[in-house]
């Protein structure tokens, strides 16, 4: 049986406890909630993107220490990224946490490229499924607000 | 893999037992089937070892708890060739399944006076729920006929079809066994612009189901009638179609977000499956689809045509004029449900002497009441084959029909 | 009689059953409760000897089988006092018997304008149906506040009914634990001429349940939560209603005529149970009555009366200021469904924390969404005590919560 | 195990063969219709009541032994009876087939003091309880019918 040690590593609780990124951005920035319907997490990502680059992210909303802690880290991870960029690092971290993808043009070669760095860390929450949706919460509310995104 | 129904009726102990020192003669499994060991065992192992919440609580007894029951899901979904399991919403019935597209689709979708083409041979199931519509909304119905043995007329099927919204009809009738041609119906209906809905209640338990090839839009059946637990049901859709429809059941679940002033639904499938789910009856349901995979659904068909083949000719050889079976003489296009009058001896009056042989058939209208009148009789008696009976079971109906007409001195 | 509660465990399969070699320590009944050899049994006998269809086919078999389905539908009726049995209605579980009454006897009684009352302590499957309404129909809701201890803040009771055509409230709640005081609530309901519907599914399960003494309109429960299968629920309410409400899913066995051009309906409860029942689990459930019955009702109830007492005590005494206990403290006015707030940690957390000792709580916000809110949480973590919980599962909980804030190091 | 001479008596099987008051009656006799939603039987029962008297009743509609003769015994048993005592009859009847009736004006005494003759023929079909809804079938639709007159 997996031991709470492979879930709450040293730097998911630093996460948690210190939170980066949080907050509300104004618009033009857009803003996507996001809900884990099954402990009631809530979270609200607000993205400003500006000429397809990450110019500034913020996360509002609750949660338990790995869905908190995921959107610290895919804050810092996507900021400054060009959006190409953040939707292979979308898909990697989904395929770490082994929700399928269907195929799309973002390539095989391209996610597997993907740097997750400290992001690795959520690697341990795969052993205990029921926490894979706190893990991957914001990812898919960052998705979310993504699409929602003026067409450029 | 051959098949040999001896060997399968030994996996049902019911079948072994004896009323009033006499085996029991079940030709009733259209109306409901009887439960393989390996389906009883998954669901009290899963009782005594393995019963938890689903999709609500993280300890691992209830993790666990969901992930035999996603299983399950993935496994009626191959079952049936579903692109995705997800597309697979678990409901009490195939009759559930049916008013949820009638009620949710429908109430979306259709207005005074739109079309909804049904068949003569629906299931009341199929029926009830569109005069529903009928009342509330001002639909209108129109009915493809039948030919004189039983099968759709599609003489005219472009007619009807013609500015149709939704066509609905069974993939095998519960009356006559007629296997509908479900691909060519659901290519029609879609060039004249209406989504399909296929009752296959009769379809899956005894057939290969693959509702890519068929390319219909929705599909509903039930897992009483495929060797599994009573209390659930399955409807599958296109993702899209179940992603654009409102919700049916409101409640713990199908929800995103619910507050004061409104709610959001989840994503599918849980959007249509409100409150705590059949959650010991879905894996058994799961158990029925790994037994009936392991006789191989081409094997069962083969079987049910053989028996059907040989009821047929012992019930004609012997009784001659004196019986008439309904629905198709052509065996490819017919399951082994058999509706029959015999000697113009009521039905009710037929199945209780049969029933002083423990010949289990059931007599009645069959919830098909309108094609009960077509038929010109307000019953039938219904013998329906299943994986566990064979050609025995047939010469005992055969036999036991002997006495009948003595009683009644007809 | 005397309870005992390491009696009662015995009967309970799963909790025989160690994880990691350890029991496991069940505290999520509220949830959905474990089920006892009686009931396994019963179905398992059930499916082996006795499975046949209901209500349809006129052979021995189906009539024994139809006679034990109707003998649980007459358990229930008693085990809550029912005048008829007929007025016992089986659903597929209470969010169907909520939706049943929203739809069937809301869309023939409501209208724009139309008052519905709840409270803040619903649970989804009392709220989102009414929302429902709310979009099609234009009916307005109102809620009964809570006190800060969590009971029903009745000041304003007659204000908030008046002109109300519905009151809808839960007899305990899911979250809470408080028990309502239905009967003067159906009062305050009926004086104001309005129906009521009482949420009866965390009460049946744990108390003596007297609709009449009640006086309710309708009441809706779950099998599941009463050591019954999952996959039924039932709805009881009073004749008159249902012999005037019009159908709600259309098909088999609810219908009295069905004609290419309409339909007419049997009489209740067959109008409401359309399609091929939970024959099975109906079985399961009058099991589960008679096991209930044969604990005796009140015992159960002072049974975790007494158990909610210790519990408290045990994680105030041990905790203080760092736990804090949702709900009503006077043990007279709950029931022993416990959710607290501990050392800031969240639920979700705790929970994860908890069951590396096996000990199963649930984290989240219980379908009550609306009512978190006004907790000023998102989740709450959650422990339920039923019949097979005593002290020892009390101390496991307070011993298991000791190592959670290392962890965190909060 | 009752067997089947239990319930196919002869007198029923006469009553099968040669139905009595089978017809239709023309308004103003009013005009019920029952179904056994088991079996499909369809009865419409013709009732001609004049000074609180059954002058005339007529049965018509499909249906196995047991409904078809319970039809033409209860017809030719009320036929020339009161309103009252076609009533304690139909409970009676009713009683005898398990029915239970809420109490009303009828007492028992009443009802016990009413004569079924042929019809005790039915009885053994209370071993059959699945036939029950088969013999009532024709007694129910009279009550139906006898809801239907005007008021006197
Ligand atoms: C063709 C057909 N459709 C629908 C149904 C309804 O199925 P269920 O009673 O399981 O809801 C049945 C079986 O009764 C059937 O035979
Ligand atoms: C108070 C209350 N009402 C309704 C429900 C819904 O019950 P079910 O999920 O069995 O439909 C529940 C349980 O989930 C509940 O606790």
């Amino acid at each position: 049986m997996p031991g709470l040690e492979d879930l709450y590593r040293e730097i998911i609780l630093d996460h948690y406890r210190t939170p980066r990124n949080r907050g509300e951005l104004a618009p033009p920035a857009v803003r996507a909630e996001g809900h884990n319907p099954l402990c009631g997490d809530e979270i609200q990502v607000y993205l400003d993107v500006v000429d397809g680059v990450v110019n500034d992210i913020k996360v509002a909303g609750q949660g338990c220490s790995i869905s908190q802690s995921s959107a610290s880290m895919m804050s810092q991870a996507v900021k400054g990224k060009g959006l190409a960029e953040v939707r292979a690092l979308v898909r990697r971290f989904r395929g770490m946490m082994s929700v399928e993808d269907a195929e799309d043009e973002i390539t095989a070669a391209e996610t597997a490229a993907v740097k997750l760095g400290d992001l690795e860390a959520l690697q341990g929450v795969v052993k205990f499924p029921v926490r894979i949706k706190c893990a991957t919460l914001a990812w898919n509310t960052l998705l979310l607000a993504m699409s929602e995104l003026p067409a450029a | 893999m051959s098949f040999d129904a001896a060997t399968v009726r030994k996996d049902f102990p019911i079948l072994d037992r004896t009323l009033d020192g006499r085996p029991i003669v079940y030709l009733d499994s259209a109306n409901t089937s009887q439960k393989p060991r390996q389906v009883i065992d998954a669901m009290t192992q899963f009782m005594e070892n393995s019963y938890a919440p689903i999709n609500r609580s993280a300890y691992k007894l209830a993790a666990d708890a969901t992930e035999l029951f996603e299983g399950a899901r993935r496994k009626v979904g191959e079952f049936i060739n579903a692109p995705s399991a997800d597309e697979v919403v678990f409901t009490k019935n195939a009759t559930e399944s049916l008013n949820l597209v009638a009620s949710s689709w429908g109430r979306a979708n259709l207005h005074a006076g739109d079309v909804v083409v049904l068949t003569h041979m629906e299931h009341h199931a199929n029926i009830v729920p569109w005069h529903m519509l009928v009342a509330e909304r001002g639909i209108r119905l129109r009915w493809v006929p039948l030919t004189a043995d039983g099968q759709l007329d599609l003489t005219d099927l472009a007619t009807l079809l013609d500015g149709a919204k939704v066509f609905s009809f069974t993939a095998m009738s519960n009356v006559l066994g007629t296997i509908t041609p479900v691909k060519l119906l659901c290519e029609a209906a879609h060039a004249a612009g209406a989504i399909t809905i296929v009752d296959a209640c009769q379809y899956v338990p005894h057939n290969v189901t693959d509702v890519q090839t068929w390319g219909a839009d929705f599909v509903a059946f039930s897992s009483h009638k495929m060797c599994g637990p009573s209390g659930v049901g399955a409807l599958w859709a296109r993702a899209a179609l179940l992603d654009a429809m409102p919700p049916f059941l409101g409640g713990g679940n199908m929800i995103a977000d619910v507050r004061l002033d409104g709610f959001t639904c989840a994503p599918v499938p849980a959007k249509f499956e409100a409150g705590t789910p059949p959650i010991v009856e879905v894996v058994g349901m799961g158990a029925a689809v790994d037994y009936l995979t392991a006789l191989g659904m081409a094997n069962v068909r083969r079987h049910e045509m053989d028996l059907a083949d040989y009821a047929i000719n012992t019930l004609t050889e012997r009784y001659g004029d004196d019986i008439t079976i309904h629905g198709p003489t052509n065996i490819e296009v017919r399951g082994a449900t058999l509706s029959f009058a015999f000697r113009g001896i009521h039905p009710h009056d037929l199945s209780q002497v049969l029933d002083q042989h423990n010949v289990c058939v059931r007599a009645g209208h069959h919830c098909a009441k309108p094609l009960m009148r077509l038929l010109g009789a307000n019953a039938t008696a219904r013998a329906s084959f299943y994986i566990y009976n064979d050609e025995s079971d047939a010469d005992s109906l055969a036999d036991a029909l002997e006495g009948a007409s003595d009683i009644f001195g007809l």
